[in-house]
Protein backbone atom coordinates (compact mmCIF):
# COMPACT_ATOMS: atom_id res chain seq x y z
CA UNK A 1 0.00 0.00 0.00
CA UNK A 2 1.36 3.32 -0.81
CA UNK A 3 1.37 6.02 1.95
CA UNK A 4 1.83 10.00 1.20
CA UNK A 5 2.14 12.90 3.53
CA UNK A 6 1.73 16.27 2.93
CA UNK A 7 2.40 19.74 4.45
CA UNK A 8 3.46 19.53 8.34
CA UNK A 9 3.05 15.74 8.44
CA UNK A 10 5.79 15.13 5.66
CA UNK A 11 7.44 17.69 7.24
CA UNK A 12 7.93 15.82 10.36
CA UNK A 13 7.93 12.14 8.95
CA UNK A 14 10.37 13.05 7.00
CA UNK A 15 8.98 11.57 3.75
CA UNK A 16 6.44 12.67 1.00
CA UNK A 17 5.86 8.61 0.36
CA UNK A 18 6.21 5.26 1.19
CA UNK A 19 4.85 1.79 0.06
CA UNK A 20 4.08 0.07 3.02
CA UNK A 21 3.38 -3.84 4.59
CA UNK A 22 0.40 -3.08 7.20
CA UNK A 23 -0.17 -5.35 9.89
CA UNK A 24 -3.27 -7.49 8.78
CA UNK A 25 -5.31 -5.91 12.34
CA UNK A 26 -4.87 -2.36 10.94
CA UNK A 27 -8.41 -1.96 9.29
CA UNK A 28 -9.63 1.18 9.18
CA UNK A 29 -8.39 4.70 8.62
CA UNK A 30 -8.45 5.13 13.11
CA UNK A 31 -6.52 2.09 13.17
CA UNK A 32 -3.53 2.90 10.55
CA UNK A 33 -3.09 6.39 12.31
CA UNK A 34 -2.48 4.28 15.77
CA UNK A 35 0.00 1.65 13.81
CA UNK A 36 2.06 5.18 12.38
CA UNK A 37 2.77 6.17 16.24
CA UNK A 38 4.65 3.19 16.33
CA UNK A 39 6.89 3.45 13.66
CA UNK A 40 9.91 5.71 15.87
CA UNK A 41 10.19 9.36 16.94
CA UNK A 42 9.45 11.07 13.61
CA UNK A 43 5.86 9.10 13.16
CA UNK A 44 5.07 9.44 16.54
CA UNK A 45 6.01 13.12 16.63
CA UNK A 46 3.86 13.49 12.63
CA UNK A 47 0.98 11.44 14.27
CA UNK A 48 0.77 12.67 17.69
CA UNK A 49 -1.66 15.10 17.61
CA UNK A 50 -4.00 12.00 15.47
CA UNK A 51 -7.31 13.79 16.09
CA UNK A 52 -6.31 17.06 13.91
CA UNK A 53 -5.10 15.13 10.82
CA UNK A 54 -7.50 14.32 7.77
CA UNK A 55 -6.74 11.16 5.72
CA UNK A 56 -7.98 10.46 2.06
CA UNK A 57 -8.13 6.80 1.06
CA UNK A 58 -7.90 6.60 -2.80
CA UNK A 59 -7.82 10.40 -3.26
CA UNK A 60 -11.46 10.48 -1.42
CA UNK A 61 -11.53 12.50 2.09
CA UNK A 62 -11.96 9.74 4.87
CA UNK A 63 -13.24 9.29 8.21
CA UNK A 64 -11.28 7.73 11.17
CA UNK A 65 -13.80 4.74 10.80
CA UNK A 66 -13.37 4.43 6.77
CA UNK A 67 -12.39 0.71 6.08
CA UNK A 68 -9.02 0.69 4.21
CA UNK A 69 -9.12 -2.96 2.93
CA UNK A 70 -8.24 -3.07 -0.89
CA UNK A 71 -7.04 0.87 -1.02
CA UNK A 72 -3.94 1.57 -2.94
CA UNK A 73 -2.90 4.87 -1.80
CA UNK A 74 -3.93 6.65 1.89
CA UNK A 75 -2.68 9.95 2.37
CA UNK A 76 -2.43 12.12 5.73
CA UNK A 77 -2.34 15.65 6.01
CA UNK A 78 -3.70 18.72 8.25
CA UNK A 79 -6.95 20.14 7.46
CA UNK A 80 -6.80 21.96 4.28
CA UNK A 81 -6.27 25.46 3.71
CA UNK A 82 -6.96 26.15 -0.48
CA UNK A 83 -8.53 29.02 -2.32
CA UNK B 1 -13.61 23.09 -16.36
CA UNK B 2 -11.54 23.06 -13.99
CA UNK B 3 -7.43 23.68 -14.09
CA UNK B 4 -4.64 23.09 -11.18
CA UNK B 5 -1.65 24.98 -12.30
CA UNK B 6 1.76 27.01 -11.31
CA UNK B 7 1.63 29.52 -14.11
CA UNK B 8 -0.84 33.02 -13.00
CA UNK B 9 -3.36 33.38 -15.17
CA UNK B 10 -6.01 36.08 -17.09
CA UNK B 11 -8.93 36.49 -15.43
CA UNK B 12 -10.27 38.66 -18.77
CA UNK B 13 -9.25 36.15 -20.72
CA UNK B 14 -10.73 33.07 -18.78
CA UNK B 15 -14.08 34.85 -18.78
CA UNK B 16 -13.79 35.56 -22.68
CA UNK B 17 -13.04 31.72 -23.20
CA UNK B 18 -16.04 30.59 -21.11
CA UNK B 19 -18.39 33.07 -22.93
CA UNK B 20 -16.99 33.16 -26.14
CA UNK B 21 -20.10 32.80 -29.06
CA UNK B 22 -22.82 32.83 -26.79
CA UNK B 23 -25.70 34.47 -26.29
CA UNK B 24 -27.75 32.70 -24.04
CA UNK B 25 -25.69 33.55 -20.77
CA UNK B 26 -26.91 36.62 -19.03
CA UNK B 27 -25.02 36.71 -16.09
CA UNK B 28 -21.57 36.17 -15.13
CA UNK B 29 -19.76 36.21 -12.05
CA UNK B 30 -16.01 35.72 -11.48
CA UNK B 31 -13.91 35.18 -7.72
CA UNK B 32 -10.24 35.50 -7.85
CA UNK B 33 -8.48 34.88 -4.51
CA UNK B 34 -4.95 36.69 -4.23
CA UNK B 35 -2.36 36.73 -1.97
CA UNK B 36 -2.84 39.56 0.66
CA UNK B 37 1.01 40.41 2.18
CA UNK B 38 -0.36 41.41 5.59
CA UNK B 39 1.60 44.07 7.88
CA UNK B 40 3.84 44.54 10.57
CA UNK B 41 5.51 41.16 11.85
CA UNK B 42 3.52 39.02 9.84
CA UNK B 43 4.19 40.80 6.90
CA UNK B 44 4.50 38.01 4.26
CA UNK B 45 7.55 37.33 1.83
CA UNK B 46 5.92 34.90 -0.52
CA UNK B 47 3.33 31.82 -0.47
CA UNK B 48 4.11 28.19 -1.22
CA UNK B 49 1.18 26.27 -2.33
CA UNK B 50 1.38 22.49 -1.67
CA UNK B 51 -1.11 20.45 -3.13
CA UNK B 52 -2.00 16.66 -3.68
CA UNK B 53 -1.76 15.94 -7.52
CA UNK B 54 -4.75 13.31 -8.60
CA UNK B 55 -6.87 14.10 -5.62
CA UNK B 56 -6.39 17.90 -6.45
CA UNK B 57 -8.19 17.21 -9.53
CA UNK B 58 -10.92 14.53 -8.39
CA UNK B 59 -11.87 17.27 -5.52
CA UNK B 60 -12.11 20.27 -7.92
CA UNK B 61 -14.57 18.32 -10.45
CA UNK B 62 -16.77 17.02 -8.17
CA UNK B 63 -17.43 20.23 -6.65
CA UNK B 64 -17.95 21.89 -10.00
CA UNK B 65 -20.48 18.91 -10.51
CA UNK B 66 -22.00 19.51 -7.13
CA UNK B 67 -22.65 23.25 -8.23
CA UNK B 68 -24.21 22.66 -11.82
CA UNK B 69 -26.55 20.18 -9.88
CA UNK B 70 -27.76 22.66 -7.56
CA UNK B 71 -27.78 25.84 -9.40
CA UNK B 72 -28.91 26.02 -13.23
CA UNK B 73 -25.20 26.99 -14.45
CA UNK B 74 -24.60 27.07 -18.33
CA UNK B 75 -20.63 27.52 -17.69
CA UNK B 76 -18.17 27.26 -14.99
CA UNK B 77 -14.64 27.27 -13.99
CA UNK B 78 -12.20 26.98 -11.25
CA UNK B 79 -8.27 27.35 -11.33
CA UNK B 80 -6.22 27.35 -8.77
CA UNK B 81 -2.31 27.37 -8.92
CA UNK B 82 0.19 25.84 -6.79
CA UNK B 83 3.80 26.67 -6.39
CA UNK B 84 5.50 30.15 -4.65
CA UNK B 85 3.47 32.97 -4.88
CA UNK B 86 4.11 36.89 -3.75
CA UNK B 87 1.79 39.24 -2.57
CA UNK B 88 -0.56 40.53 -4.76
CA UNK B 89 -0.30 37.25 -6.66
CA UNK B 90 -3.67 35.58 -7.84
CA UNK B 91 -4.56 32.42 -6.56
CA UNK B 92 -7.88 30.79 -8.01
CA UNK B 93 -10.05 32.14 -10.03
CA UNK B 94 -13.79 30.43 -9.98
CA UNK B 95 -16.18 31.62 -12.97
CA UNK B 96 -19.91 30.84 -13.12
CA UNK B 97 -22.56 32.04 -15.89
CA UNK B 98 -25.73 31.55 -16.03
CA UNK B 99 -29.35 33.35 -16.88
CA UNK B 100 -29.99 33.93 -13.84
CA UNK B 101 -27.80 36.15 -11.43
CA UNK B 102 -28.29 34.92 -8.25
CA UNK B 103 -27.53 31.86 -9.06
CA UNK B 104 -24.36 32.73 -10.54
CA UNK B 105 -23.46 34.81 -7.42
CA UNK B 106 -24.83 31.39 -5.12
CA UNK B 107 -22.72 28.89 -7.17
CA UNK B 108 -19.78 31.04 -7.11
CA UNK B 109 -20.28 31.59 -3.47
CA UNK B 110 -20.71 28.06 -2.92
CA UNK B 111 -17.70 26.88 -5.06
CA UNK B 112 -15.25 28.79 -3.04
CA UNK B 113 -16.78 27.85 0.14
CA UNK B 114 -16.09 23.94 -0.67
CA UNK B 115 -13.53 24.50 -2.25
CA UNK B 116 -11.78 26.30 0.74
CA UNK B 117 -12.15 23.19 3.16
CA UNK B 118 -12.52 20.45 0.50
CA UNK B 119 -9.48 20.92 -2.09
CA UNK B 120 -5.93 19.28 -0.67
CA UNK B 121 -4.61 22.68 -1.16
CA UNK B 122 -1.79 23.71 1.68
CA UNK B 123 -0.58 27.42 2.47
CA UNK B 124 2.98 28.02 3.76
CA UNK B 125 3.60 31.41 4.50
CA UNK B 126 7.08 33.17 4.62
CA UNK B 127 8.24 36.24 6.44
CA UNK B 128 10.33 37.72 8.98
CA UNK B 129 9.51 34.62 11.50
CA UNK B 130 10.60 32.10 9.20
CA UNK B 131 8.00 30.02 7.69
CA UNK B 132 4.53 28.92 8.82
CA UNK B 133 1.96 26.24 7.58
CA UNK B 134 -1.61 28.62 7.22
CA UNK B 135 -4.11 26.61 10.29
CA UNK B 136 -7.44 26.00 8.72
CA UNK B 137 -10.42 28.26 10.17
CA UNK B 138 -13.31 27.14 11.39
CA UNK B 139 -15.08 29.91 9.79
CA UNK B 140 -14.51 28.23 6.56
CA UNK B 141 -16.40 25.23 8.07
CA UNK B 142 -18.99 26.92 8.87
CA UNK B 143 -19.09 28.97 5.46
CA UNK B 144 -19.39 25.21 3.75
CA UNK B 145 -21.94 24.50 6.33
CA UNK B 146 -24.31 26.81 4.72
CA UNK B 147 -24.65 24.74 2.27
CA UNK B 148 -25.65 21.34 3.47
CA UNK B 149 -29.02 20.46 2.47
CA UNK B 150 -31.55 19.76 5.44
CA UNK B 151 -31.35 16.57 6.05
CA UNK B 152 -34.64 14.35 5.43
CA UNK B 153 -36.30 13.91 8.60
CA UNK B 154 -36.84 10.18 9.43
CA UNK B 155 -40.48 9.82 9.23
CA UNK B 156 -41.64 8.98 12.48
CA UNK B 157 -44.23 5.92 12.77
CA UNK B 158 -47.40 7.18 13.53
CA UNK B 159 -48.47 7.14 17.13
CA UNK B 160 -52.10 6.84 18.00
CA UNK B 161 -53.71 9.76 18.64
CA UNK B 162 -51.30 12.10 17.62
CA UNK B 163 -51.89 15.22 16.98
CA UNK B 164 -51.23 16.67 13.50
CA UNK C 1 -16.23 53.98 -8.63
CA UNK C 2 -18.43 54.40 -11.11
CA UNK C 3 -19.16 55.03 -14.70
CA UNK C 4 -22.13 55.14 -17.49
CA UNK C 5 -21.33 55.13 -21.02
CA UNK C 6 -22.14 53.79 -24.42
CA UNK C 7 -18.70 52.03 -25.27
CA UNK C 8 -17.98 48.34 -24.27
CA UNK C 9 -15.88 47.81 -21.25
CA UNK C 10 -13.06 45.43 -20.88
CA UNK C 11 -13.45 43.38 -17.34
CA UNK C 12 -10.18 42.08 -17.70
CA UNK C 13 -8.72 45.19 -17.75
CA UNK C 14 -11.06 46.76 -14.98
CA UNK C 15 -10.49 44.68 -12.77
CA UNK C 16 -6.79 45.22 -13.36
CA UNK C 17 -6.68 49.02 -12.80
CA UNK C 18 -9.24 48.10 -9.46
CA UNK C 19 -5.99 45.69 -7.83
CA UNK C 20 -2.93 47.52 -9.47
CA UNK C 21 -0.36 47.83 -7.15
CA UNK C 22 -2.28 47.09 -4.33
CA UNK C 23 -0.84 43.81 -2.28
CA UNK C 24 -3.64 43.98 0.64
CA UNK C 25 -6.75 42.85 -1.21
CA UNK C 26 -7.61 39.38 -0.99
CA UNK C 27 -11.02 38.49 -2.58
CA UNK C 28 -11.99 40.34 -5.71
CA UNK C 29 -15.95 39.21 -7.33
CA UNK C 30 -16.91 40.75 -10.38
CA UNK C 31 -20.43 40.52 -11.96
CA UNK C 32 -20.80 41.13 -15.66
CA UNK C 33 -24.37 41.16 -16.84
CA UNK C 34 -25.12 40.44 -20.86
CA UNK C 35 -27.73 40.79 -23.24
CA UNK C 36 -29.68 36.91 -23.86
CA UNK C 37 -30.50 36.64 -27.43
CA UNK C 38 -33.52 34.45 -25.94
CA UNK C 39 -35.30 32.39 -28.39
CA UNK C 40 -38.63 31.15 -30.77
CA UNK C 41 -40.60 34.48 -31.43
CA UNK C 42 -39.31 36.40 -28.21
CA UNK C 43 -35.84 36.50 -30.02
CA UNK C 44 -33.60 39.35 -29.93
CA UNK C 45 -32.72 41.61 -32.43
CA UNK C 46 -31.10 44.26 -30.18
CA UNK C 47 -31.76 45.77 -26.56
CA UNK C 48 -31.68 49.93 -26.34
CA UNK C 49 -31.06 51.29 -22.83
CA UNK C 50 -32.26 54.55 -21.38
CA UNK C 51 -31.29 56.22 -18.93
CA UNK C 52 -31.34 59.32 -16.63
CA UNK C 53 -28.60 61.58 -17.35
CA UNK C 54 -27.41 63.33 -13.93
CA UNK C 55 -30.07 60.86 -11.70
CA UNK C 56 -28.35 58.15 -12.77
CA UNK C 57 -24.66 58.69 -12.12
CA UNK C 58 -26.39 59.76 -8.35
CA UNK C 59 -27.97 56.56 -7.61
CA UNK C 60 -25.05 54.83 -8.70
CA UNK C 61 -22.85 56.51 -6.55
CA UNK C 62 -25.36 56.27 -3.59
CA UNK C 63 -25.45 52.86 -3.95
CA UNK C 64 -21.87 52.22 -4.04
CA UNK C 65 -21.68 54.35 -1.06
CA UNK C 66 -24.49 52.39 0.82
CA UNK C 67 -22.20 48.89 0.30
CA UNK C 68 -18.94 50.71 1.68
CA UNK C 69 -20.94 51.63 4.86
CA UNK C 70 -22.20 47.97 4.69
CA UNK C 71 -19.09 45.84 3.86
CA UNK C 72 -15.40 46.54 4.55
CA UNK C 73 -14.78 47.00 0.65
CA UNK C 74 -11.17 47.69 -0.40
CA UNK C 75 -12.69 49.16 -4.01
CA UNK C 76 -15.36 49.33 -6.31
CA UNK C 77 -16.83 49.61 -9.63
CA UNK C 78 -19.57 50.31 -11.27
CA UNK C 79 -19.83 50.45 -14.95
CA UNK C 80 -23.51 50.33 -16.70
CA UNK C 81 -24.09 51.19 -20.24
CA UNK C 82 -26.66 52.80 -22.40
CA UNK C 83 -27.76 52.63 -25.88
CA UNK C 84 -28.38 49.72 -28.37
CA UNK C 85 -26.47 46.85 -27.96
CA UNK C 86 -26.75 43.45 -29.60
CA UNK C 87 -27.37 39.25 -28.11
CA UNK C 88 -23.92 38.59 -26.36
CA UNK C 89 -23.04 42.20 -25.46
CA UNK C 90 -22.18 43.53 -22.03
CA UNK C 91 -24.48 45.85 -20.37
CA UNK C 92 -22.95 46.32 -16.45
CA UNK C 93 -20.12 45.37 -14.77
CA UNK C 94 -19.60 45.67 -10.52
CA UNK C 95 -16.54 44.58 -8.78
CA UNK C 96 -15.87 44.46 -5.44
CA UNK C 97 -12.43 43.96 -3.63
CA UNK C 98 -12.38 43.11 0.09
CA UNK C 99 -9.77 41.07 2.37
CA UNK C 100 -13.07 38.63 2.99
CA UNK C 101 -14.61 36.92 0.39
CA UNK C 102 -17.72 36.41 2.11
CA UNK C 103 -17.98 40.80 1.82
CA UNK C 104 -16.81 41.00 -1.46
CA UNK C 105 -19.76 38.28 -2.53
CA UNK C 106 -22.66 39.80 -0.56
CA UNK C 107 -21.41 43.65 -1.76
CA UNK C 108 -21.58 42.57 -5.61
CA UNK C 109 -24.92 40.51 -5.20
CA UNK C 110 -26.08 43.80 -2.80
CA UNK C 111 -24.75 46.42 -5.70
CA UNK C 112 -26.96 44.24 -8.54
CA UNK C 113 -30.26 44.14 -6.70
CA UNK C 114 -29.94 47.87 -5.52
CA UNK C 115 -29.17 48.86 -9.05
CA UNK C 116 -31.98 46.74 -10.88
CA UNK C 117 -34.52 48.23 -8.61
CA UNK C 118 -33.31 51.79 -8.49
CA UNK C 119 -30.73 53.09 -10.75
CA UNK C 120 -33.08 54.74 -13.45
CA UNK C 121 -31.84 52.86 -17.22
CA UNK C 122 -35.18 51.17 -19.14
CA UNK C 123 -34.81 48.73 -22.06
CA UNK C 124 -36.53 48.40 -25.27
CA UNK C 125 -35.85 44.96 -26.60
CA UNK C 126 -36.63 44.96 -30.39
CA UNK C 127 -37.28 41.46 -31.98
CA UNK C 128 -39.73 39.84 -35.09
CA UNK C 129 -42.86 41.22 -33.04
CA UNK C 130 -41.61 45.10 -33.08
CA UNK C 131 -40.39 47.44 -29.96
CA UNK C 132 -41.15 46.61 -26.52
CA UNK C 133 -40.59 48.07 -23.06
CA UNK C 134 -39.54 45.38 -20.57
CA UNK C 135 -41.55 45.30 -17.52
CA UNK C 136 -39.88 45.82 -13.81
CA UNK C 137 -40.28 42.35 -12.14
CA UNK C 138 -41.39 41.86 -8.75
CA UNK C 139 -38.36 39.42 -8.19
CA UNK C 140 -35.92 41.91 -8.38
CA UNK C 141 -38.03 44.07 -5.81
CA UNK C 142 -37.84 41.10 -3.36
CA UNK C 143 -34.24 40.89 -4.04
CA UNK C 144 -33.68 44.38 -2.90
CA UNK C 145 -35.83 43.73 -0.30
CA UNK C 146 -33.21 41.09 0.66
CA UNK C 147 -30.81 43.70 2.29
CA UNK C 148 -33.71 45.69 4.28
CA UNK C 149 -32.13 46.23 8.08
CA UNK C 150 -34.71 44.55 10.22
CA UNK C 151 -37.10 47.64 11.42
CA UNK C 152 -37.15 48.40 14.45
CA UNK C 153 -40.64 47.35 15.94
CA UNK C 154 -42.43 49.79 17.40
CA UNK C 155 -42.71 48.52 21.34
CA UNK C 156 -46.58 48.35 21.68
CA UNK C 157 -48.34 49.02 24.96
CA UNK C 158 -48.78 46.70 27.02
CA UNK C 159 -52.55 45.36 26.86
CA UNK C 160 -53.78 44.05 29.89
CA UNK C 161 -54.48 40.33 30.20
CA UNK C 162 -52.31 40.22 26.60
CA UNK C 163 -50.73 37.36 25.91
CA UNK C 164 -47.38 37.29 25.10
CA UNK D 1 -40.14 73.91 -13.33
CA UNK D 2 -38.73 71.43 -15.54
CA UNK D 3 -40.80 68.17 -16.15
CA UNK D 4 -39.02 64.96 -17.98
CA UNK D 5 -40.40 61.95 -19.06
CA UNK D 6 -38.47 58.76 -19.82
CA UNK D 7 -39.44 55.58 -21.62
CA UNK D 8 -42.91 54.53 -22.51
CA UNK D 9 -43.81 57.59 -20.28
CA UNK D 10 -42.30 59.67 -22.81
CA UNK D 11 -43.09 58.19 -25.77
CA UNK D 12 -47.33 58.24 -25.10
CA UNK D 13 -46.77 62.28 -23.47
CA UNK D 14 -44.67 62.75 -26.81
CA UNK D 15 -41.82 64.82 -25.25
CA UNK D 16 -38.72 64.11 -23.70
CA UNK D 17 -38.91 67.43 -21.48
CA UNK D 18 -40.75 70.93 -20.90
CA UNK D 19 -41.06 73.92 -19.20
CA UNK D 20 -43.89 74.55 -17.00
CA UNK D 21 -45.95 77.04 -14.60
CA UNK D 22 -47.96 74.67 -12.16
CA UNK D 23 -51.29 75.41 -10.36
CA UNK D 24 -50.51 76.85 -6.91
CA UNK D 25 -53.01 74.03 -5.66
CA UNK D 26 -50.51 71.45 -7.10
CA UNK D 27 -47.87 70.84 -4.23
CA UNK D 28 -47.16 66.94 -4.18
CA UNK D 29 -46.23 64.62 -7.01
CA UNK D 30 -49.40 62.68 -6.55
CA UNK D 31 -51.38 65.86 -7.86
CA UNK D 32 -48.64 66.53 -10.34
CA UNK D 33 -49.58 63.32 -11.66
CA UNK D 34 -53.39 63.75 -11.49
CA UNK D 35 -52.87 67.21 -13.01
CA UNK D 36 -50.94 65.84 -15.74
CA UNK D 37 -54.26 64.04 -17.00
CA UNK D 38 -56.10 66.87 -17.51
CA UNK D 39 -53.38 68.65 -20.29
CA UNK D 40 -55.26 66.87 -23.49
CA UNK D 41 -55.33 63.36 -24.93
CA UNK D 42 -51.07 62.65 -25.07
CA UNK D 43 -50.81 63.20 -21.27
CA UNK D 44 -54.21 61.05 -20.19
CA UNK D 45 -52.78 58.68 -21.93
CA UNK D 46 -49.38 58.58 -20.74
CA UNK D 47 -50.80 59.15 -17.47
CA UNK D 48 -53.87 56.98 -17.11
CA UNK D 49 -52.28 53.94 -14.94
CA UNK D 50 -50.88 56.21 -13.00
CA UNK D 51 -50.02 53.70 -9.91
CA UNK D 52 -47.47 52.56 -11.94
CA UNK D 53 -45.40 55.35 -12.67
CA UNK D 54 -42.63 56.76 -10.83
CA UNK D 55 -41.37 59.97 -10.03
CA UNK D 56 -38.42 61.84 -9.24
CA UNK D 57 -37.95 65.29 -7.80
CA UNK D 58 -34.72 66.70 -7.98
CA UNK D 59 -32.78 63.90 -9.36
CA UNK D 60 -33.95 61.62 -6.58
CA UNK D 61 -36.48 58.45 -5.76
CA UNK D 62 -40.12 60.51 -4.50
CA UNK D 63 -43.30 59.16 -3.36
CA UNK D 64 -46.53 60.34 -4.25
CA UNK D 65 -46.89 62.49 -1.18
CA UNK D 66 -43.59 64.02 -1.93
CA UNK D 67 -43.62 67.89 -1.75
CA UNK D 68 -42.60 69.45 -4.25
CA UNK D 69 -42.67 73.00 -3.37
CA UNK D 70 -38.71 74.49 -4.72
CA UNK D 71 -37.42 71.67 -6.89
CA UNK D 72 -36.15 72.41 -10.00
CA UNK D 73 -36.77 68.93 -11.89
CA UNK D 74 -39.18 66.52 -11.86
CA UNK D 75 -38.79 63.30 -14.12
CA UNK D 76 -41.91 60.51 -14.70
CA UNK D 77 -40.60 57.26 -15.51
CA UNK D 78 -41.91 53.54 -15.69
CA UNK D 79 -40.71 51.23 -12.77
CA UNK D 80 -36.73 50.92 -13.87
CA UNK D 81 -35.43 48.33 -15.72
CA UNK D 82 -31.98 48.38 -15.16
CA UNK D 83 -28.71 45.95 -14.77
Amino acid sequence: MRLLYFAWVREKAGLSSEEVELPADVTTVAELMAWQKTRGQEFASAFERAEVIRAAVDQAHAKPETEIAGASEIAFFPPVTGG
Amino acid sequence: MIRVQSEDFDIGAEIEALRKGRSDIGAIVSFTGTVREGDGPDALESMTLEHYPGMTEKELARIEAEAHERWPLQASLIVHRYGTLKPGDNIVLVVTASSHRHAAFEAASFLMDYLKSSAPFWKQEKGKQGPRWVASRDSDDAAKARWDKPTAQPKAKPKISAVE
